[in-house]
């Protein structure tokens, strides 16, 4: 590349990021255009970046909580009770603002706490989610709880490892755990101990293979039906 | 005798199986199986990009396909930190508020079915129509939209749709009335819903119930009152509650009555968004052009007219998302089924099932 | 006894009320009939602009149709379809831009953009196709579009395309021509035209 | 016209009395089976259109090339009916073979017989007995022997669940029905249908006429009674329980199809007709003109008989678009606390009402 063409380039970048755009639109030469367009977005991206920086600390507090007049405190105070409560449950580096990491060894009593203590009065188990970190790292499940009383709500997040994940069941504190846990199981493979009768929701009973996993590859055939179904005549 | 409402029933609204332990009339187990419409919604999710999500969402309740997307695209939203201008934002209040009304018509007119009243389906299916020419006036689809997009609006309306909706609601609301008429307050339908299936609260709320069967319990959670996203807060609308005002309170009947007011609340919203929805504003404007959300995750409900639509997206920067969890409110009804049929006969278990509007495309995902 | 009497009373009157309202509803057929004779009278389709830019565009998901000779090959579309049902296979042109009559290649498009690429096959199967409108969005071209799209008076809209063979459902748009006629159309060199 | 009559007639009366009885029966049977036959299409096309425009829909209308339903939809129930003719009739393995093929004939000749009793005009009857509506009310009670072998025999759950239900409405339905034909024996004094239907000419309180239904109060309740038990005895709306097809798909039926499937739907028509036809004779002076003096002959008398029965069966049908479906134990304490005692009541009014007002 020619070097008239880079410094053409560069004083259009200038001129276009104080605003006037023809200094970019007017280069004949389709070639040079499109790379002082691509050297602009990317001048951009740098600028903005640099502004957006500093804003997006204060702003990510826990969503569903800003009707809380201190989004921040909520979590800690939450923290706080249970670190009070079950010394050495609460892992404080991972447990960021948006969320509480717990240890899976204490969760049920945590759980029955969360619903019964006054301050928090969690009881309602919004939504469970499994979550698979990574190819070979560990599995994860966050429970959503809801508090209708103080309509506040908070997420709590337990990791258990990949060859025989193993996290105690809150069934019985929230009735609807039951299903959700079965759900987590059939997607999964989430030992729920504690479980009534821990079997797949979703899927066949004897279906292989946990399919939201991430190194999940689908069986051939089910019951002598091929399952990935290719029609003739497409590929 | 064990009894199997199949998964080929007449009155099971989808595809599902109850295994029902009866003996004489009498039910005393009953056990949902599932899973017969589970089409992997979140594994589709996970290969495909974020605006290829929105039509899957469709198909998920499709019944109220508007609002799921709105859930969807609140969600993302949030979670891009993208400002959304005035005129969308009123459109899909209008479109989610009159995809509410149809969904709860035909949740109604199939309720009747199951107890046995053949004309309120064909008068409220008649109506719904109406509610479905108009979604066909603006998007050209009838049932699954993919209108709303993380950003904005696939169109924008079409010339004459304030009028239109006008003309709807005016037709509307004497018909509410008829239906009361010839069910809500029909002595027959009343000895069939009233004190039949009552769900506590407490049970409700335990069981994760939410939406008009938890209103019907008389517990006042409406998100789009306590949680309110878009622009809800600006509309004043009450949120209905079940009183027992025939039984006790959270039978049959208060649910069913608690829908039949809450469509008379959505066409209060919807004259209130029309009067001042905002004439200019390009639907486009925020749409961005390539949808890659920063790292991270949110967990964010909106108010379908089935309850909690939950959504719960992890993104890791790719244009794909890394997990994507809906929460449905259905499978939460569902799961409470057994809990107030039990000791039931035979044809409550059927109208305690239609009462609590479960959608399988919903359950099984 | 006094309640005993009023159930009954209750009980009539209440249905009373919903047999008078299906006794209006019946003598008043004529006046609020809802059913269409469906041959003869067809489903009214929604003829109106909706204030775009193209002209007459009206937005409808009925039949996905293709202008194959705007088709510049982009595979945007292909990309984008959530059920991956359209399948589009190109090959590459030897100068851009120039029409090769032997195998009906136009070289233009009708925006003006020069073709480098001749699309072989372009099947879309409307089988799988989940009318969810993503692929007109990104056409650079605007070739494809449910019929009745952007320029609806060239097709007019229709809903009518059931089959009897499930195979016939698999629109293929591309041109006609066998593959050994394409390969020496564009490999062989050809005297520059333009 | 009754058998005897046509009996006597016959040259051969005398050396073969059994051929001739046989001959005369057959003579009256087959148009009767063929005014069933005819009355059912009419009915399912009335209950087609009615249903439709009650429901803002018009019905079928024969639209589209080729004969279809011809003109507003008229071969429609010819269509049904051949549909019924032309179906595979199957026969599920498990089944209980002789009672399963027995069943829908039973239920067919419950309500067919009790036709022979009907009064169509004054001269237009089958066999004028003595005790005309005590026989049509024993007889179709045979139904419910001929629902309990469909349910049991076809072995399979929804349909013993529909047996059972219906054997338990049509038999405690009975009771309301007959209670209330008491208080009108009491009042005419003869059972035999033309003897009611005699009673019940001239004036009454002047204008009126002296239809049984205005002789006074307790009658009046009565004859909605009899109606309403009426309706529940041929399984319709809001009793229609035994075949709801919300819960137990079709009830007692639901193996059936085809042949078999076109009978139980002639009964029932076939009951409606019955239980139309003994409303109108009992309380609505059968073929009784409304204007007592004038349009007395017997052709007249056919036209008011099957006019009045029409609109019961109009009734009927109304009921069954507007109304739910009434649950099982609540459709028993309705007969056993609501219409019993109340047709207790009326017999002991109209015996007062008779008494004090002679």
């Amino acid at each position: 590349m020619t070097d008239n063409q880079e410094q053409l380039i560069q004083e259009a970048v200038e001129k276009a990021l104080q605003g006037d755009m023809d200094a970019v639109n007017n280069i004949e030469d389709r070639v040079t255009r499109s790379k002082a367009k691509a050297a602009l977005v990317k001048a951009k991206r740098e600028a903005a970046k640099t502004s957006a920086e500093p804003s997006s600390e204060d702003k990510s507090e826990e969503s569903a909580t800003e009707s809380k007049p201190a989004p921040l405190s909520l979590n800690q105070k939450i923290a706080g009770i249970i670190a009070s409560q079950f010394p050495g449950t609460v892992d404080e580096e991972s447990s960021s603002e948006t969320h509480i990491q717990l240890q899976p060894a204490k969760w049920f009593d945590v759980a029955q706490y969360l619903r019964d203590d006054p301050a928090c009065l969690f009881d309602s188990l919004q939504c469970v989610t499994g979550v698979d970190l990574g190819e070979e790292s560990e599995l994860e499940v966050r429970y959503n709880l809801h508090s209708m009383t103080h309509r506040h709500a908070v997420e709590i997040r337990i990791e258990c490892a990949r060859n025989n994940p193993k996290v105690p069941s809150v069934e019985t504190v929230w009735h609807i755990g039951d299903w959700f846990e079965r759900e987590t199981y059939d997607m999964f493979g989430i030992e729920f101990e504690g479980h009534r009768d821990l079997r797949r929701i979703l899927l066949p009973d004897d279906w292989e293979g946990w399919p939201l996993r991430k190194d999940y590859e689908v069986q051939e055939t089910y019951h002598g039906i091929v399952v990935p179904k290719v029609k003739e005549g497409w590929e | 005798m064990v009894l199997n409402i199949g998964p080929q029933h007449p009155s099971t609204h989808g595809v599902l199986r109850l295994k029902v332990v009866t003996d004489g009339e009498i039910v005393s187990d009953i056990t949902p199986i599932i899973g017969y419409l589970h089409r992997c919604f979140e594994k589709h999710c996970e290969n495909s990009t974020y605006e290829q999500v929105i039509p899957y969402t469709d198909r998920c309740d499709y019944i109220a396909s508007m609002n799921n997307n709105f859930g969807y695209v609140v969600a993302m939203e949030e979670l891009m930190e993208i400002k959304v201008p005035e005129r969308v934002e009123y459109i899909r209040v209008i479109m989610a508020e009159l995809n509410r009304i149809a969904s709860h018509l035909l949740a109604l007119g199939t309720y009747g079915l199951d107890v046995g009243a053949f004309t309120p389906f064909l008068y409220m299916f008649r109506d719904r129509e109406r509610i479905l020419d108009i979604f066909e006036l603006t998007c050209g689809a009838r049932l699954l939209y993919n209108y709303m997009w993380v950003g904005g609006v696939s169109h924008d309306l079409p010339v004459g749709f304030v009028e239109t909706v006008y003309n709807f609601l005016d037709y509307f609301e004497p018909k509410v009335q008829e239906y009361n008429d010839i069910l809500t307050f029909n002595k027959i339908f009343i000895e069939r819903t009233a004190d039949v299936g009552v769900l506590l609260p407490e049970v409700a709320i335990s069981f994760g119930v939410s939406g008009p069967n938890l209103r019907g319990s008389g517990v006042k959670w409406d998100i789009r009152k306590d949680e309110p996203y878009s622009i809800y807060e600006r509309f004043d609308f009450d949120v209905p509650v079940g009183q027992g005002l025939v039984g006790t309170m959270g039978d049959c009947w208060d649910r069913f009555y608690v829908r039949v007011l809450e469509m008379i609340e959505s066409t209060k919203i919807l004259r209130q968004a029309l009067k001042d929805i905002p004439a200019n504003g390009d639907v486009h404007q925020a749409l961005p052009k390539k949808i890659r959300p920063p790292k991270g995750s949110i967990y964010r409900r909106t108010e379908s007219p089935r309850g909690d639509l939950g959504y719960y997206i992890i993104s890791d920067g790719s244009p794909q998302p890394y997990r994507l969890k809906m929460r449905s409110p259905a499978f939460t009804a569902l799961s409470v089924l057994n809990e107030i049929s039990r000791g039931w006969m035979l044809s409550d278990v059927i109208a305690v099932l239609g009462s609590l509007d479960i959608v399988l495309g919903e359950i099984d995902r | 006894m006094i309640k005993y009497l009023a159930t009954i009373w209750e009980t009539v009157t209440t249905l009373l009320t919903g047999m008078g309202v299906t006794w209006r509803h019946m003598v008043a057929i004529r006046r609020d009939n809802v059913t269409l004779q469906y041959p003869e009278e067809r489903w009214p389709r929604p003829e109106r602009d909706i204030g775009f830019d193209h002209n007459k565009y009206n937005v409808i998901r009925s039949r996905l149709h293709v202008d194959i000779d705007d088709c510049i090959g982009c595979l945007k579309c292909e990309r984008v379809c959530p059920v991956d049902c359209i399948k589009i296979d190109t090959v590459k042109v030897l100068n851009r831009g120039a029409d090769i009559p032997n195998i009906r290649h136009k070289g233009i498009t009708s925006f003006g953009t020069k073709k480098a690429l001749v699309v072989t096959r372009f099947d879309i199967d409307m089988t799988e196709c989940c009318y969810c409108n993503l692929c007109v969005y990104p056409c650079p071209e605007e070739c494809i579009y449910m019929t009745g799209g952007p320029n609806a008076e060239k097709h007019d809209i229709d809903y009518e395309f059931s089959e009897y063979d499930r195979n016939d459902l698999i629109y293929r748009f591309a041109k006609k021509v066998s593959d050994e006629d394409v390969t020496n159309a564009t490999t062989e060199t050809q005297e520059v035209t333009d | 016209m009754t058998v005897d009559q046509l009996i006597d007639w016959f040259p051969i009366s005398a050396t073969w009395p059994g051929l001739t009885f046989l001959l005369a029966v057959l003579i009256c049977a087959v148009p009767v089976f063929l005014f069933i036959a005819v009355y059912a299409l009419v009915v399912i096309y009335g209950e087609l259109k009615i249903s439709s425009f009650m429901q803002d829909k018009v019905g079928p209308m024969g639209q589209g090339v080729g004969l279809h339903a011809w003109r507003w939809g008229l071969l429609q129930p010819v269509a049904d009916a051949l549909k019924l003719i032309l179906k595979e009739d199957i026969i599920p393995a498990s089944a209980d073979k002789k009672l399963f093929i027995l069943a829908p004939f039973i239920v067919f000749i419950g309500a067919f017989i009790a036709f022979s009793a009907l009064p169509f005009s004054q001269t237009l009857i089958i066999a004028d007995m003595n005790i005309g509506v005590f026989y049509i009310l024993a007889v179709s009670s045979l139904g419910v022997i001929g629902l309990i072998m469909a349910g049991w025999s076809s072995n399979n759950k929804w349909s013993l669940y529909g047996a059972m239900r219906s054997a338990a409405q049509i038999i405690s339905y009975e009771i309301p029905a007959a209670l209330s034909i008491i208080a009108v024996i009491m009042l005419t004094s003869t059972m035999s249908m033309q003897g009611i239907i005699q009673y019940q000419s001239g004036f009454i309180w002047g204008f009126l006429p002296n239809w049984l239904i205005f002789n006074n109060p307790f009658t009046f309740v009565a004859f909605f009674i009899f109606f309403i038990s009426g309706v529940a005895e041929c399984n319709r709306t809001p009793f229609d329980i035994p075949e709801a097809e919300s819960e137990l798909v079709a009830g007692a039926f639901t193996e059936y199809s085809g042949m078999r499937y076109a009978f139980f739907f002639l009964s029932e028509y076939a009951n409606m007709f019955v239980v139309a036809g003994v409303a109108a004779t009992a309380f609505l002076g059968g073929w009784q003109s409304p204007i007592p003096g004038i349009f007395n002959s017997p052709a007249w008398g056919l036209w008011w008989f099957m006019s009045k029965t029409m609109f019961l069966i109009f009734v009927m049908i109304w009921f069954r678009w507007t109304f739910p479906r009434l649950r099982v134990d609540q459709l028993m304490s309705a007969c056993w606390k609501g219409f019993t005692p109340i047709a207790l009541v009326n017999i002991f009014g109209v015996g007062i009402w008779y008494l004090t007002l002679g």
